[in-house]
């Protein structure tokens, strides 16, 4: 199971803070085309992701456990 | 000085003596203090209000990380960064970002370093509400809208 | 806010946010900050306190004619500095110079421009009491000393 | 009658704050001159000088009345 968390307009999006996959393990990559194709997400390509409150490439996998967020460009400060 | 409070994500106000006050110390002769606030217009815009969202352990990983990167830049620096999160009114503060060093000059650019770093890596968002709408923004540069409120078509396709 | 309160001499220990508090607006979105405290050591040599003098109502008009001139450099932006005279020990602040600009990078820019003036034009002289005398500090390079609290031969001749 | 100021160390060479000299004009350069060979002051090379809390050259005249300080190198900040 991993937990995949949503901010900013993604939340608007997604309609909920987090979603929980009952999966054991997957490739940001792979997450990213579910999230697309079973989800609202039309397009994610300037979004970054983290694993565990780090940036993570899209070919790291996300394990059983693991806390994923969907990171859209910054904008503090 | 407990290193966790040097870096900190909050929904209340923010102390400019406050945060400053972390990094003063007997060896600095210098601390910059830089304060971000909410400003009326951009590009003549008229905002109303802001609202900050973030990540917000993640947020304080990559503030310390900047702290950190600072450290190494410039080895006798000590840095302190708090932000805001929430609702914001004009000329609130959303930020303040503290360096001390020993000497002036490594206190304006280790300053300048945090703040464009903040703009870069730190997962915090801002969404601006005007009297016409309100839009998340998008990245540091402020190019990237959602004027409805949400991404249009061409950045869902 | 009263412009005569912008540019201060004072005797009492200052507040960073106090004096920042007189820059923020709603057209500016950064202030950019500088304290300047009372370092321990100085090129190995240990400080036990300073002393500053002024000449008070002449060091009133330079800050303000610095003021004057970040506004011709920097034309939106407000500046306010107040600087500390009399004894000051170990980490206390000396002076404090708060700029607010709606943009960041001016706010640096000028705040960095205001502390070189400062050391260039504003009739204020520190002296440094360590545990094995005490010196007026001649001027900004800090160059000039007289060991002996006052000037040697070769500077009196 | 005209009032000169001193400060810092110079304050500590004369031993007061201030002088009073009892002249209708003297430039700045003469003023020198005279502070020099009537008083404690050997070497004035570095020293500036204000006329009415304004920075003045050798050759400007104080005039009855003006306020003139002797500004040695500045260290504030």
């Amino acid at each position: 199971m991993i937990t995949v968390l949503f901010f900013a307009h993604l939340q608007e999006i997604a309609g909920m803070e987090k979603l929980t996959l009952d999966v054991d393990q997957i490739s940001i990559k792979s997450l990213k085309q579910k999230l697309k194709e079973e989800y609202q997400f039309k397009n994610l390509d300037q979004i970054m992701f983290a694993i565990n409150e780090e940036y993570a490439t899209e070919d790291e996998i996300i394990k059983n456990g693991d806390i994923v967020a969907l990171i859209p460009p910054v904008s503090g400060g | 000085m407990n290193q966790n409070e040097l870096f900190k994500i909050t929904k209340d106000p923010i102390n400019i003596e406050e945060v400053t006050n972390k990094v003063i110390r007997r060896e600095a002769g210098a601390i910059t203090t830089f304060t971000g606030t909410v400003r009326e217009f951009t590009k003549g815009k008229r905002t109303l209000y802001l609202e900050y969202d973030a990540y917000i352990p993640m947020a304080v990983k990559k503030l310390a990380q900047i702290g950190q990167e600072i450290s190494e830049k410039w080895p006798d620096a000590i840095t302190a960064i708090t932000h805001r999160i929430g609702r914001l009114d004009i000329s609130e503060i959303a930020v303040v970002i503290a360096v001390s060093t020993p000497h002036r000059k490594d206190a304006y650019d280790a300053n300048e370093y945090a703040i464009e770093r903040i703009k870069q890596i730190v997962p915090i968002w801002k969404k601006e509400h005007w009297e016409d709408g309100e839009m998340w923004i998008g990245d540091q540069l402020e190019t990237k809208r959602y004027p409805t409120g949400k991404p249009e078509e061409e950045d869902l396709v």
